[in-house]
């Protein structure tokens, strides 16, 4: 046991949709039904790590202190993070750091959102100095511009087709049909993905993800205290990671305008995206060969490819392969997303990485029902955002 | 509203000031290059070189004017098929629009901006060459804003 | 040594103002004054803390990444949060929490906000499920009222006067004088407050703090890497709390129309806060008694005297004695801002509990020029903020 | 647009629905109690009683509409003497008005109001009884927004 791991005693979700409440009972809901898992209730947390909505408001950017009274006032210590898409494996990580100082046993973690329709786009207002307004404005570079770059770069450069991208979708679609936390159930079909209209060439509906509602929170705590509390072999997370980029980042990420020049100084030999898992396999002490399965942030079907190499499951450019081989399907030799995705779930942004974290420790425990992986000992979850964030968490049983 | 580049005979303004120049034939992207460890930036960093190993005083003093490479390769593209959200100014209808990651090869670096309209993601490839030039981004009632666009190379 | 000290290596600030510029800008400056002071380069930084700011569009949503970004990617590890007035606390507990884990050795704290003019309003749009939105809308409560109606209630249970509040502003703007980073340095009269508009009625323009541009820094390490570093004696945090209320909250608080009830539940023994300093008491095993000095969150003159008694610096009442003794003013018992304050600096949020703890660093290091605490060994920082948030930082030499 | 409380012969509406009820002589503040513990929300609370020994469902099930007091004593009390911001909605030129927090012995917590037009912080005292009434807070073309407000009991 590395003197680095804290236990995962509770994994708890409300359902993604699109329900139309307010982001804060989806995230009580996730809150209560993760404290119930653990056995624990509210009054044993002692620190409450909360994950930003910046799209709701006041009580969104300080998410920790909304749910802390939601659940009623009680004396905790709190936080509030935001990070983009990582800032569910932030709250994570800054909980993490608590118990591991030993400045509390027992945190609660919790991300929700209720996300807008359609194209996420900048908050209210004429911002002329903000590049996340700057790029709707000057070249309608909205999300799914950025995936049809990074999808059309991966077919000039590894050779993908829009049927390995289809593909990737109706893997998740069938992953996720027993999920109960999912939003969309149904099978989809190659034809189905074909079919749907091009949003952004080459990526076409079906192959992006959609903005929902949803919740996730996870109970948190030393190992010491989870034997005490008769757990002996919990979930465990021995590493996590939120690196930023190395200069020059040459890989164009959301709202970039231009990657950096590689000129004065060397591309670094570990782009972003594959420097996150790194540092979450260094601090672990495993590599990807000890993987049971990956969650991957599927904003794409495409992007699922590059996360494949990314995260080492196979070198730069045998993506496809790895998928055609079906060994990122169930009952192959990595299932990457059983949870099935983001193409089942949709994106709720600070919700997302804690979702990821949930599905980890409910297939370590060999209860994810209807999508169980065998004998699944160790997996990683990783996700990327804008502005140079994005984590790697690795769950272990 | 109108963004297929006819003019209106309206004023022409840039979308935005500073970030390109000159007349078609010499339209280039501005931003500024740190004197000393020569690293460009786009859009223009007037703060501080962000070379982390940079010797230079890295308080502004070292970044000077920089005009880009006129002409790159095509990294990638894509097109919008609907309508983005404000503050995109659209056409009503909308006019789908391509988009094109260029790569410099001076500069090593990859600039992303729109293509100009009429060419479309069948007209494009990656690796091939283009240029920039200045296409108007969208026309109010007072002036037509123009904005730097790629275009194919002959 | 407690095991939960940490080594304050370097403090840094961007003066205060109304610059006008980017808050990217005075970040930068102050962290790169931070890292001066403690003889590191930001190549030694492994885990940056940035405090949000939420008025200046996405880069401020994501401090951390923007300040990183701006002294140059360099894959160090990264978070951002957000707490209201305890902003910069959270940040400096969350870089507490990494060192104190064994996460990293050296972290840099950055918090930096360019202001808007006049009162704080809430975030743009219309938004009619937000408190901070509705307060606004449906009471015209303001910032300045709440303060004024906490000045009011001093004034009906206490006996404070309108010169006592105007004491308070005189005695924090000669503190000031020589501070470098403060943006008002100018001896203020009794006349001068008396004079001056009333804005919210008891408080009048000069009781009240401005908003400001600025920008503060830290450089936090272990012990062991300060003293491999050369350090053997550093200025260290012991103790930080940023513990929410408890149910139910009695005291009216920034944007509530209400308080809790405690009909079914009774008053908690220590209200929010007092309960703010009483945790970092107990983390730091010390009390009131052993402090040289504090600062503390004097958004309004009036606050000012609520925290004598919060601190424990007197009994409940006994702040007018105590402020009329001269015993909180420079060269007394027990100084209270010595740095002037508020009242000298203007609020720039996520910056000012951070320019707290560089104000105590300074004064433990016995080089706070001009404004200097006699054998300071031991002070408390405290702020409080919106929605349950606040923080209390004990530092000692 | 005018926040004098004068009719104007406009229709009458909440300024917010469901904060507040009844004609003048029984206005009333509207909110949520918790059937388990008897805990009562101001402004509404639906999702869960936040009392967090309560021994309730706390799904929102045991909260049930409440009906506060109508009188209470002044807990405190302040002007604002300058334009507040938006959302707030000003007449033009600007009226400063008074706003009462006050406590309500029944509900054991303190709420907050604006006072009456006419009545001043000179008018006013920490103590003091008053009571719940309904003002005028802005008016628009189509209508009078209605607001609940406080004013001393004679
Ligand atoms: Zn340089
Ligand atoms: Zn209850």
């Amino acid at each position: 046991m590395s003197t680095r791991d804290i236990a995962v005693l509770g994994a708890g979700m409300h359902p993604w949709g699109k329900w139309g409440r307010n982001f804060v009972e989806y995230g009580l809901a996730a809150a209560r039904t993760a404290l119930a898992d653990a056995g624990l209730t509210w009054q044993d947390v002692q620190y409450v790590a909360g994950a930003d909505t910046i799209r709701n408001g006041y009580p969104g950017f300080i998410a920790g202190a909304t749910f802390a009274q939601a659940l009623g006032w009680s004396g905790a210590q709190v936080s509030s993070c935001y990070a983009a898409c990582a800032s569910g494996a932030q709250a994570i990580a800054n909980a993490r750091a608590q118990i591991l100082a030993g400045l509390c046993d027992v945190a609660l973690v919790v991300g929700a959102d209720a996300a807008p329709k359609g194209f996420f786009k900048p908050v209210g207002g004429d911002r002329p100095d903000d590049p996340d307004w700057l790029r709707f404005r000057l070249l309608g570079a909205t999300n799914p511009i950025y995936f049809a770059l990074a999808a059309r770069r991966r077919m000039a450069v590894h050779g993908a087709t829009l049927d390995d991208f289809a593909a990737v979708k109706v893997k998740n679609g069938r992953h996720g049909l027993a999920n109960p936390n999912a939003r969309y159930r149904k099978e989809v079909t190659l034809e189905d993905v074909r079919e749907s209209a091009v949003v952004a060439d080459p990526l076409r509906l079906l192959d992006i993800c959609a903005t929902s509602d949803g919740g996730a929170a996870l109970v948190l705590t030393s190992m010491d205290f989870a034997k005490r509390h008769g757990i002996t072999k919990p979930v465990r997370i021995p590493a996590l990671s939120t690196v930023t980029p190395t200069f020059p980042k040459t890989v164009l990420d959301l709202p970039d305008f231009a990657t950096d020049s590689a000129m004065a100084v060397p591309e670094p030999d570990r782009p972003f995206r594959s420097a996150l898992p790194h540092a979450a396999y260094e601090e672990a002490g495993i590599g990807p060969e000890d993987l049971s399965l990956a969650e991957v942030y599927d904003l794409s079907t495409a992007l699922e490819l590059d996360w494949y190499e990314d995260i080492g499951l196979c070198e730069p450019g045998g993506a496809e392969d790895l998928l055609r081989s079906g060994a990122t399907t169930l009952g192959g030799r990595i299932p990457v997303n059983p949870s099935g995705g983001l193409a089942c779930f949709g994106e709720a942004i600070p919700a997302q990485a804690i979702a990821q974290v949930c599905e980890l420790t409910w297939q370590l425990r060999g209860r994810a029902e209807g999508r169980q992986v065998e004998n699944a000992r160790a997996g990683i979850a990783v996700n990327q955002g804008l502005f140079g964030h994005g984590s790697a968490v690795i769950v272990t049983a | 509203m109108s963004t297929t580049g006819v003019s209106t005979g309206r004023e022409r303004r840039p979308a935005i000031q500073g970030w390109f120049t000159g007349a078609d034939g010499d339209v280039r992207l501005l931003g500024t290059r740190c004197a000393s460890c020569g690293t460009p930036y786009f859009p223009r960093n007037e703060l501080a070189c962000r070379n982390p190993r940079c010797a230079g005083p890295r308080d502004g003093s070292e970044l000077e004017e920089y005009a880009f490479s006129r002409r790159g390769r095509v990294w990638s593209y894509a097109d919008s098929r609907y309508k983005p959200p404000a503050p995109y100014v659209s056409p009503d209808p909308f006019v789908p629009y391509t988009v094109a990651a260029v790569e410099l090869e001076t500069e090593r670096m990859v600039v992303l901006g729109q293509v100009v309209p009429g060419v479309t993601v069948d007209d494009l490839e990656v690796g091939m060459e283009v240029e920039l030039t200045e296409g108007v981004l969208y026309t109010d009632d007072d002036a037509e804003y123009t904005v730097w666009m790629w275009r194919p190379v002959n």
